[in-house]
């Protein structure tokens, strides 16, 4: 195991304390627990949204909370659901009257996980509506939608949603705005290599050297086929012929493109990545704007990369352009 | 032999049940980690450590509030897919055996229906799945079937129902969770949920016999 | 190699088209080559501010190019030194009357590179002046200064020359910022693994698992110790008692801390890392202001981190924190 | 024999040099790969074969004006360590030697001192640094020597002399470049600069021999 860490049980509170070391303008915790994470900034009368998951994929999920963005975010141990009463108690530190959503990954514990939250938030009185992403079209036919993962096309329903609840509107307006992205988003994903959780010392699965899986999971779940790591460009193909018809994305269509790099992978090659996606995408008719090129959803040090399109029209490229400042995103 | 498990009776069978996780700790790891991430020998041991403590520490006398504190305690502590079902199951027995202090068979019945019931709400989930549903309803049948006998051979029953289930559950196919990414490769493979129901029958046919 | 590419000679070439696909608003490339980029918004009148190394360092060179930072910047080959030639190219570029500055790390090739360069401009009549990034305590003893390696805390000068540079000062205002900086920060790194330059396609080193080098080079030049792999705690006690006394930092001071990734390690160890360094500093006395935690110079997949310190006073402060706009680093 | 470099001769020594530099790759990239980064065996073939395309292409007779050309070529082409400092040497030579015809003897010499002057000005280094001037030096110095010799004599001497350099720098001590991180346990270790100057020198003595 080549972790930079003390005890592995200790791993993820010891993160915390440096997120809070690091960024006490920005967030804190409630009910002395570290982590329920929230926004500094708690804004009167705006519709709060939360969102949560297991801990291993930052910048993913409480790298989001700030302005313009989440508003509180719960994380689990390395990739472990948080607790129903965790949400519950970010649920009541965000809400200021006008609601909340929740913004989450499709996958059964946080679903369950959310589920109970809402349902003990209702009892208190507090509205709460829920959106999942679920974009990652290797994980479920088409089809079959709602089998699907959550992985990095989250970013844009974080980004989008927080942008129009900053200006102020009701729950309802900002949680249709989410299922909007939600149904116009989609990723695949390509790794190269496992990642270790630290309580477990080693990896769960290998893959082999000059060997790749597309498709798989951010905790690698298994993908559509297993393979010889072959040129990127080809990789980039086979995960479009994969992306493109599924929404479909069509002739005449405005993107933005997310390339998200798995952990390991150095920008270099994401910028490689992008230069196929742009290629293609040009070929096809298919017009980009505001792409985003980084890590935004790993899984520790895994080596791999994800593509993820949206489909824009007007609004969403306001929103997508609005200004955001969080402790891991920041734009102008 | 029992004809009624009192509060204390159902403390002890929490108690129980943590050692009956414990002890099957490695084989529900490797269960998980052969059609999941590996986790639910973690889980399991963790949950019902804190349903046990949460038991041992209630003193009233309402067997609803007894298995609530439980279910609370084990969303708490164990907020994976499994630790999250057995608490809304436990959450909802709780609430239908609110104010009762003590359970005979019939009860215990009862009390199985609500805790599938809970479980089978939240994980939006039914029989036939390969889940742990399919090792629980069975169980439960068998006692309602049985709720005019004893305990013991109530809950006898029930086990071995629970067993079969889990040998049944084998042959299905996993539609929820990380065992459905497996698709049809999860066919042939036990599920670890199915075992963890049949843990939680055996703690109380064993407390009872 | 586990590397999303094509062709290994063709690495940073691809990887440079993607960039400007990416972000045809903020840079552009001159003299039809792509290794010599330069911001899109040159400003008449203003010092102008160029760097220049190895390809692999991402976000540096390249990525600090652009608004509140630098001006131009050439790249070679992965760990390879451009030319003078390039130099020269977009010195001409990014001159608009008030001279350059040339703020790169103190690697031999570069810095004859950049002298080349500086006096070819010099023959054309650009003002050119120069400072040098080294300041890895681990490269040379104290006494021995001149010795050192640039690291990650070039991203200090960058951010704060730039941002006086962008207040239109003259080019001997802008050196000297960048002087006092470079006299005021320290960095000392560890290194987990190694990583492969794409045409040599395999590392040029190992580290086993379980071990680590302190004090090595971002191109894995050896360190000051190689053992076993400790706890996160330790690792960064051992760096700050090198790094301290260097300068020293004192009870009383501000600091800048930056954590810097060196490609594979998740920001969830930097974190950790940055956990004790605040912890620790603290504990001597000497004031944390505005912390850089993330990837900041890399080593493509090499996996550890390193620390930089650097001492503030109010200019410095009011500079680190004024806004900078380039395609890998955003500040508001 | 020889008594005079011609243009056309010059060029085609670059051209052998480019030959040298191609059969001693693999061994240049092993001897930087012990005390650097290993590229050396890379750079010197891709600089090389840049001067020499740059020379075969220069039609004009003033050999300033072709060493210049030939320096610009390695520059651009090769911009590491020792390809930045084998260009500023050409490229001093080619100030030095500036309306040039043709090179007896006595110019090879005048030339390998300021090949060494661009080079130590470049590099702010000096003999016994354990690099490339420690082959040079001793050739330049022989040549000087022997300035009245004719060429193939007064070059295979200057041979001799830098392959003596190789040796003595083996036992120097690297303080310069990446080498210079090794420190003492660069003491005993052949220097691949040193190595690069003798082979540029050989290029001569091979060609007027
Ligand atoms: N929707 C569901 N309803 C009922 N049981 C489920 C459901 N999804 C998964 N399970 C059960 O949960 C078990 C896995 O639990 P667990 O290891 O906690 O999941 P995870 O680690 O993925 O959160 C499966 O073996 C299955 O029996
Ligand atoms: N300052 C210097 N002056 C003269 N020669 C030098 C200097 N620094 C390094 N060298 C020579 O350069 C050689 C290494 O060249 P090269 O492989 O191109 O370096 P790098 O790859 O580090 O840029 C050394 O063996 C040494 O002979
Ligand atoms: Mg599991
Ligand atoms: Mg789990
Ligand atoms: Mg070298
Ligand atoms: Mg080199």
């Amino acid at each position: 195991m080549r972790k930079l860490i003390n005890a592995p049980e200790s791993m993820v509170d010891e993160m915390l304390q440096g997120i809070y070391a690091a960024h006490p303008d920005q967030v804190r915790y409630v009910s002395g627990d570290l982590r329920c994470l929230v926004s500094a900034h708690v804004k009167k009368g705006k519709v709060g949204i939360a969102t949560g998951g297991g801990s291993g994929h930052l910048p993913l999920f409480l790298g989001y909370v700030g302005e313009g963005m989440l508003d509180g975010c719960c994380v689990g141990g390395v990739f472990q659901s948080p607790s129903a009463m965790q949400m519950l108690e970010v649920t009541k530190a965000i809400d200021s009257g006008a609601g909340v959503l929740y913004i989450y990954g499709n996958y059964g514990g946080d679903v369950m996980n959310f589920d109970m939250a809402a349902e003990m938030a209702g009892a208190e009185g507090i509205r709460v509506e829920q959106v999942l992403g679920a974009e990652d079209v290797a994980s479920a036919p088409k089809g079959n939608e709602g089998k699907r993962r959550g992985v990095a096309g989250i970013f844009y329903m974080y980004k989008i949603a927080g942008a129009l609840a900053a200006e102020m509107v009701a729950l309802e307006q900002v949680k249709s705005v989410a299922q909007t992205v939600a149904a116009n988003v989609r990723t695949m994903g390509v790794a190269l290599s496992a990642c270790t959780i630290p309580e477990a010392g080693k990896p769960t699965f290998e893959i082999e050297e000059e060997k790749m899986e597309i498709g798989m999971g951010i905790h690698g779940e298994p993908g559509v086929r297993k393979g010889p790591l072959v040129a990127a460009d080809r990789i980039v193909d086979e995960m479009l012929e994969s992306i493109l018809p599924d929404l479909p994305y069509q002739r005449g269509d405005e993107v933005s493109v997310l390339i998200n790099g798995l952990g390991a992978t150095p920008k270099e090659e994401l910028y490689v990545f992008f230069r196929r996606v742009a290629e293609s995408l040009s070929k096809s008719g298919i017009h980009i704007y505001h792409p985003y090129i980084g890590e935004f959803a790993t899984s520790m040090e895994m080596a791999g990369a994800s593509i993820s399109l949206l489909k824009l029209d007007a609004e969403l490229k306001r929103l997508l352009d609005s200004p955001a400042n969080t402790p891991f995103f920041v734009q102008r | 032999m029992k004809a009624l498990l009192t509060i204390e009776d159902i403390k002890l069978i929490f108690i129980r049940c943590s050692e009956i996780m414990n002890k099957n700790r490695q084989a529900l790891l490797d269960l998980d980690a052969a059609c999941g991430d590996g986790d639910l020998g973690l889980t399991m041991t963790k949950g019902f450590a804190a349903a046990a403590a949460a038991a041992r520490n209630y003193s009233g006398n309402d067997a609803g509030k007894l298995f609530l504190a439980a279910g609370m305690a084990i969303a708490g502590s164990a907020p994976s897919t499994m630790g999250t079902l057995i608490a809304s199951g436990f959450m909802r027995v709780g609430k239908e055996a609110a104010g009762r202090e003590a359970m005979a068979t019939v009860d215990c019945a009862a009390m199985m229906i609500s805790f599938l019931d809970g479980i089978m709400a939240r994980g939006k989930s039914k029989p036939g799945d390969k889940t742990i549903i399919d090792s629980l309803m069975p169980a439960a049948e068998t006692l309602r079937q049985g709720e005019n006998k004893p305990l013991a051979e109530a809950w006898a029953d029930a086990l071995e129902a629970a067993e079969q289930g889990v040998e049944r559950a084998r042959g299905m196919r996993a539609v929820h969770g990380r065992a459905a990414y497996y698709g049809d490769a999860s066919i042939g493979k036990d599920d670890a949920g199915a075992r963890v129901g049949m843990l939680i029958v055996k703690a109380f046919a064993e407390y009872v016999a």
